[in-house]
């Protein structure tokens, strides 16, 4: 056939007709769709056998009991386990966000060991074997070179033993400079070691309270144990109007906290300790305190006498002449009418409770403004109290055996520490991390030679970052026991990855704040997903190269061995239940409560005679308010810049996962830029409007960031979310806003040492 | 969407709406099809048409 | 739209959200997260782009400080009833494909991934913006994709998602019931993922028509009320709050209209 | 070069010119092809919708054009069914403008849905409460006649006439020409008015819901009455642009005053219609779910200008200068009229699906502003590029306008 034009188009036409006829078009039509519903790179999750296994969530002190749904070997959700004594069943942001970090890119798979310069983030991996003999021959050479003091160990605040393993190795080695990583319990445990004679942190019967003052507590924010406090406060609004308790937010910002509450007190920052002082005298001067409490088991309230005839002011006339409420108003802001208001209410309430800590309780905070607070708790009796406080008890364990030092660790081990602590200078604290960049700093080149890091994040998470840098670059070896490439493991030299808290057995005692006594035990969910080990294994071992008395002061095979020794008795349950918890516990009564030297609650410490000579003596043994003034003077740095922290915004060590940064409002975070809340009178002072470009710059540091109006933020304040900035990790986290840490720098509690920085003096330049 | 589909309904709503539908394609189908087969007639018999 | 399981039990599944105590902290947006595996980016931070079946609003008194008030308001899918067959909830009357539906038996507004053809006609009709579009094919870092939940298929791109009061929970707690020979589940084996992880206890999930659930009794308080009640979409999320300004500002009122 | 294809009688310029005149449209077409591509390729993210405008540009401009494309079927109903025999003049470059405008609305929306693959789902799985599926019925359907009116000017062409068959079958179409455009019409009315529905219905948005008739809100009604009456003066407006780039005059005066004429009355109609609607939904409609109407306006850029413009300046305007004898003789005023006209219906589209989704309803929440971005004009105007290249391809080979031999002798 010959194939002219004609043919050809009726060809075409003929097949092209032909084939819309035939079922190919609408087989197609149908086989495309099909594919679209099955397109290979949307994964399929696999199927598999169900399971649930209950452990503890460790991310942050709450200690939530948790169940953890499997399916196959696969973890798939994290949810709060039933009849926990801690969140029954529920389960913050964070926690749920765990499997996140567990499988997440972030994780370190193997030992690493830095092959380019220190934070570039090159990396070789490298065998355990090798990894261990490197950190072994160090510490082996420091110690032969009689520099074993020149080790330090940073640790996270947790109380558990692979902390105390850290501790324990230092000691054993020869080194005095462990250090636990800042908290707000560190002051905590000091006012109640001075005015208790018990040094642990403060427990809080929220749950019994009918009157809640906080003192700028993000109680609902991630303050304490954040489930358990949460529940709490649904508890305080359940009951029926009568008995519905009050709640009182005493801070600048209108927090989450502030928003729940029934009424909000914005006072200037940093001046909380004077609205408290201000409060006992009225509640003195109204005669509304607890007599039977102050009359009977507490010293210093009244003027006083000592032994050789000298003569004391006490808590009452301290508080009477220097406190009332116009001197207080002047100083806080508030007027003096909602100061008598507010005493009068919290002293008359069925059982108040005044909470102390800023924003998660995670920083450390001035000594008298704690004591200032608890003094309040005092006045109206409610210690060791149903609603009250008392020191947080915990379930004991076996003791481990001395540890006995050779003649190097013990001449090392009795070298003065770096941070300072213990000194006269600091007579009453164990630890002084944030003292610690700057004594790096201040001495020498090579104060410390090598620097272990374990479950913290100090590169991020100390106050003034870069003087945190700075002494990192100091130190030649810093060896991280870090589960994700954090800061500190991005400027480490070698890291030996922890396993992830899921994948790993280890103790948790008493939740931050709980009255009941728990102890509780984290258990593997899953096997390791990566070329990990426990850090409490990798410790041993090591101590078990260094050889001679730092191996014998180990003589547990490994990690499980000693943490199941150390359980003792309570292994059993522990293995069986996940936890044991002492339900019965009650606090001594006021008879048996104080251990101080008086035996009674000391408005008075007496132990602070010793301490501060910089101001009389009288007055510095008892609460009273003095101004934490941040660095920066007034003309220059007219604003005030306070951290603003949120339970959506992981802050701590522990980086901030997707689902928590998904979660984060458009008002925190736009693109990788923060924003800060002004109010709209300071921001019409600047002529800023929502959404400009700022530079906001403190004696520390600038950053650039972007306005936020917020008519809940007092003015002349700005608020800065707390939790951002992270260069590290990975592109979900690293570079997403500012590190508030950076802005603001450390200032020294005059009489504990500890940083009682609440904020800092800022400027903002419009851009 | 077919009377047999599992998602139909007898309800008025389908029969309107469906129903007009087909009857458009019906009516637009025969029309069609008229046409095909005239123009197809006249070719064969080659009847010039008056025209138009 | 259909009526051919008459002989079933039927539920009518709704939630009580208690704003007194919702503290906003924001684990029901993550436990609907992990629960239902929704993808996430980098960059979340456009709000109008960022999937959140449970999404935890923030409404303000609008008063200057220090009068400043604050509200949290998490808003799920509503699950709307509608008033009967005429006029059913917005995006249901609206869907081309009948991607979305009141589920016969427990009323709650489903949504077929795989039917759905991204029309979004469904989200313009929706006056809660409780329907999300995927703009992005879903990506899990290398090792994430192994947390995700079998009970639920992930998400094609191009297509519109939403709350599904964990419809696969419900599913579960049948089969388990019925495997126990009961026809009706209890009230505690059916929880969504939001109601069991919330800290608060804010969050109360059960049949609106079972006068043995808690839901029952809470939504008939006289501090209960819904978002934007007028408009007649007869939502199934009920809210409580003590606080008038509250109650009165997820509605719209003429100046005119007294306060109630 | 092409002779043998133009029709006999006119004067067509040189193939070279023509060919240049493609080439050049094909460059913005070749980048709508792109930004298509893109869209289709990386998802929607590639344009500025969101969840607050899931319907944005593409919809505007898919409601625009169908409203803008009214021309087609309301001519063919003038001409065939009301026999106004005058309007056969221009019918069949209504037909034209109306398959461009069609086509382009189907291809709009193959790259708007997010899952364009399965967008027969709409058929298969169609829910028949839905306007949606309404419009997409009609429109489908629709497209389909208008293909089929389309189809006997394509076999006007010479060559093709010279094929006996081809000519027999023009022939038996032109027969079937009214029947056809019966059909049309009845789609047409109903799609035009489901798409008036699209907004209407949404109960949950007070901006747009509106009352109704039985099944059928206002806007139903606004819509028809809106779409009929830019539709001609839409036609009208191309066939000027194409008189311009012809520089030759195509159809009569007369016949285009006759379609102004009736366009403007219904311009008129529409506008009272309209007017009547927003005082209704302002006093009544709004307020019962408690709304001032005013609160629809609060938010700039869609301030209360937005209603005066829409129904003043492109509503009002050109209604009086199209139904006043005077205004309509004049050609520009004409034309200013038309598009005045045109341009206040795509307005229309536009507030009522994107002031629509701008207006936030939970009074706690943002407004939110929408913009398109290049990725949605580049898509939406590959249709202006392609429309000019049918339209150049039909006049050039195609006896589109019977009168062109007797108003431009050779």
């Amino acid at each position: 056939m010959k194939l002219d034009r004609r043919t050809f188009v009726q060809f075409s036409l003929g097949s092209a007709a032909g084939i819309t006829l035939s079922p190919l078009p609408w087989k197609l039509t149908d086989d495309i769709a099909i594919w679209t519903q099955n397109w290979s790179w949307v994964p399929v999750p696999e199927r598999g056998e169900v399971s649930s296994v209950n452990s503890v969530c460790n991310l942050c002190p709450g200690g939530c009991g948790i169940t953890v749904r499997k399916v196959g070997d696969r973890c798939t959700k994290i949810e709060g386990r039933h009849g926990y004594p801690v969140n029954n069943g529920s389960i913050c942001i964070l926690g749920e966000s765990g499997l996140q970090l567990l499988y997440g890119p972030w994780r370190i798979p193997s030992p690493l060991r830095r092959a380019g310069k220190r934070g570039e983030g090159i990396w070789e991996k490298i065998s355990w074997e090798d990894a261990i003999t490197q950190v072994v021959q160090k510490l082996r050479a420091l110690r032969q070179k009689g520099e074993s003091h020149k080790v330090a160990c940073i640790s996270g605040p947790n109380s558990g033993t692979v902390s105390q393993l850290f501790a324990r190795f230092l000691k054993a080695y020869g080194s005095p400079n462990f250090v636990q990583m800042a908290s707000g319990r560190d002051t905590e445990e000091l006012a109640m070691g001075l005015m208790h004679g018990t040094a642990s942190p403060v427990a809080y019967d929220l749950e019994h309270a009918s009157f809640i003052l906080s003192f700028g507590s993000g109680l609902i924010e991630g303050w304490g144990s954040p489930v358990r406090v949460i529940k709490a406060h649904s508890i305080w609004r359940t009951r029926n109007l009568k008995e519905r308790a009050t709640v009182v937010q005493i801070e600048p910002r209108l927090s989450r906290t502030a928003a729940k509450a029934d009424n909000w007190y914005p006072v200037r920052p940093g001046t909380e300790a004077a609205l408290a002082l201000g409060l006992a005298h009225v509640i003195v001067k109204e005669s509304l305190y607890e007599h039977r409490f102050i009359d009977n088991y507490t010293f210093g309230f009244e003027d006083w006498t000592d032994s050789s005839g000298g003569n004391h002011i006490g808590f009452k006339r301290l508080v009477l002449t220097k406190y009332a409420p116009e001197a207080v108003s002047q100083v806080t802001g508030l007027p003096p009418r909602k100061i008598i208001d507010l005493a009068r209410k919290f002293a008359k309430a069925k059982r108040p409770l005044a909470t102390w800590g800023r924003g998660k309780g995670s920083r450390q905070g001035s000594l008298y403004e704690c004591m200032a607070v608890h003094a309040l708790n005092a006045l109206v009796g409610n210690i060791n109290r149903e609603g009250g406080i008392c020191p947080q008890p915990e379930v004991s364990t076996r003791t481990w055996p001395e540890v006995e030092q050779d003649e190097i660790a013990r001449s090392g081990f009795g070298m003065p520490r770096l941070d300072g602590a213990g000194t006269d200078r600091y007579l009453h604290v164990k630890y002084l991390p944030e003292r610690l960049p700057q004594a790096i700093n201040e001495q020498q080149a090579g104060a410390v030679q090598a620097l272990l890091v374990h479950e913290a994040n100090p590169y991020y998470t100390m106050l003034d970052s870069t003087a945190v840098a700075e002494a990192f670059e100091r130190i030649p070896f810093v060896v991280s026991f870090s589960t994700y490439l954090d800061e500190t493991a991005q400027h480490a030299d070698i890291i030996l990855p922890n396993h992830h808290c899921l994948e790993r057995w280890e103790d948790f005692h008493t939740p931050i704040g709980l009255q009941k006594p728990i102890l509780a035990l984290l258990r593997p969910v899953v096997p390791p997903q990566f070329d990990t080990r426990h850090a409490g294994d990798v410790i041993i071992n090591i101590a078990k190269r260094l050889g001679g008395s730092v191996a014998k002061a180990f003589p547990w095979k490994d990690y499980e061995t000693l943490l199941k020794w150390t359980m003792g008795d309570k292994w059993n349950t522990l293995e069986k239940r996940g936890f044991v918890q002492e339900a019965n516990y009650k606090p001594p009564a006021w008879e048996e409560a104080f251990k101080t030297s008086s035996g009674k609650f000391e408005f008075y410490v007496k132990a602070l005679e010793r301490q501060g000579a910089s101001q009389p003596q009288d007055i510095r043994c008892l609460p009273h308010y003095k101004t934490v003034e941040p660095e920066g003077d007034h003309a220059n740095y007219p604003l005030t810049l306070i951290p603003a922290e949120s339970i959506r915004l992981a802050n701590g060590a522990i980086g901030n996962p997707p689902f928590c940064t998904k979660a984060l409002p458009d008002t925190v975070l736009k693109g990788n830029d923060l924003f800060v809340e002004i109010n709209p009178k300071t921001a019409s002072n600047y002529g800023l409007s929502e959404g400009d470009s700022i530079i906001l710059e403190t004696p520390k540091a600038r950053a650039k960031v972007l306005v936020h109006l917020f008519e809940g933020i007092m003015p002349e304040v700005i608020a800065i979310p707390s939790g951002l900035g992270h260069t590290a990790y990975d592109e979900f986290l690293a570079h997403k806003g500012v590190n508030a840490n950076k802005l603001m720098g450390v200032v020294e509690d005059p009489v504990s040492g500890l940083s009682a920085t609440w904020g800092a003096r800022a400027r903002i330049i419009k851009v | 969407m077919f009377p047999f589909c599992f998602e139909w309904v007898n309800d008025a709503a389908h029969f309107v709406f469906m129903g007009s539908l087909y009857t458009v394609l019906g009516l637009v189908f025969v029309l069609l099809n008229y046409c095909g087969i005239r123009a197809f007639l006249d070719y064969l018999y080659e009847r010039e048409v008056e025209d138009k | 739209m259909k009526d051919i399981h008459s002989e079933q039990k039927t539920y009518k599944f709704g939630m009580v959200i208690d704003l007194d105590k919702c503290t906003g902290c924001g684990a029901c947006m993550v436990a609907c997260m992990a629960e239902n595996n929704v993808s996430f980016r980098a960059d979340e931070t456009d709000k109008l782009r960022s999937i959140t079946w449970m999404r935890v609003y923030k409404m303000t008194n609008g008063l200057p400080f220090p009068d400043t008030e604050v509200c949290y308001i998490p808003r799920p899918c509503m699950h709307c009833e509608g008033s009967g067959h005429h006029r059913p909830a917005p995006c249901i009357a609206v869907c081309p494909a009948t991607a979305t539906d009141r589920d016969h038996e427990t009323g709650i507004v489903s949504q077929i991934y795989t039917r759905c053809f991204g029309c979004r006609y469904c989200m313009a009709a929706c006056p809660y913006h409780a329907r999300y579009f995927n703009w992005w094919d879903p990506k899990w870092p290398k090792g994430m994709e192994k947390y995700l939940n079998p009970d639920v298929s992930p998400r094609m791109r191009g297509v519109v998602e939403k709350c599904s009061f964990c419809y696969h929970r419900f599913q579960r707690a049948k089969n388990k019931a019925y495997a126990e020979g009961r026809r009706e589940i209890r009230e505690d084996e059916y929880q969504t993922a939001c109601a069991q992880a919330c800290p608060a206890g804010a969050i109360t999930f059960g049949d609106l028509n079972n006068p043995q659930h808690a839901v029952y009794k809470l939504k008939n308080s006289p501090n209960a009320f819904r978002i934007l009640e007028k408009l007649g979409t007869n939502p199934k999320v009920y809210y409580l709050s003590t606080k008038e300004w509250v109650r009165r500002g997820v509605d719209h009122y003429l100046e005119e209209e007294a306060q109630d | 070069m092409d002779s043998a294809l133009i029709p006999e009688g006119v004067k067509r310029c040189s193939f070279k010119k023509f060919a240049i005149w493609i080439g050049v449209l094909t460059i913005p077409t070749l980048w709508g092809i792109y930004a298509a591509l893109l869209c289709w390729g990386k998802a929607l993210n590639q344009t500025n919708l969101n969840d607050n405008f899931p319907f944005g540009f593409w919809i505007v401009a898919d409601l625009g054009v169908i409203a803008l494309g009214a021309g087609a079927f309301f001519t063919g109903f003038l001409r065939y069914i009301l026999k106004i025999e005058e309007l056969k003049n221009i019918v069949n470059f209504a037909v034209v403008i109306g398959v461009i405008c069609y086509a382009s609305a189907l291809g709009i929306l193959g790259i708007d849905v997010g899952q364009p693959l399965r967008g027969w789902f709409i058929f298969w799985h169609a829910n028949v409460h839905s306007m949606l599926t309404e419009v997409a019925f009609c429109i489908t359907c629709y497209f389909m006649v208008l293909c089929i009116e389309y189809v006997p000017l394509v076999l006007e062409n010479r060559r093709i006439d010279a094929y006996r068959f081809f000519h027999f079958l023009s022939h038996r179409f032109h027969q079937a020409m009214p029947a056809i455009a019966a059909i049309g019409v009845f789609l047409s009315f109903f799609h035009q008015g489901s798409l008036g529905g699209v907004p209407g219905v949404l109960y949950g948005r007070p901006f747009a819901y509106r009352s109704g008739f039985l099944v059928w809100p206002w806007t139903f009604f606004l819509f028809i009455l809106s779409a009929i009456a830019c539709g001609p003066c839409f036609t009208l407006l191309i066939t000027w642009i194409t008189e311009k780039i012809t520089r030759k005059q195509l159809v009569k005066k007369s016949v285009k005053e006759t379609l102004a004429k009736i366009a403007g009355w219904l311009l008129a109609s529409y506008i009272v219609l309209k007017i009547i609607d927003t005082i209704y939904w302002a006093s009544s409609t709004a307020p019962r779910v408690g709304i001032n109407f005013k609160s629809f306006y609060a938010n700039q850029p869609y301030g209360i200008w937005v209603l005066i413009t829409e129904v003043g300046i492109l509503g009002i305007i050109p209604a009086i200068i199209l139904i006043t004898k005077q205004g309509r003789s004049n050609s520009a005023l004409l034309i200013l009229a038309s598009f005045l006209n045109c341009a206040g219906i795509f307005m229309n589209r536009w507030i009522m699906t994107v002031q629509t989704l701008a207006v936030p309803v939970m009074p706690f929440d943002k407004f939110a502003s929408y913009h398109p971005n290049w990725q949605e004009w580049a898509t939406t105007l590959l249709p202006v590029w392609i429309g000019a290249m049918v339209i150049s391809l039909s006049y050039r080979y195609l006896p589109i306008f019977p009168q062109e031999r007797e108003l431009n002798p050779a």
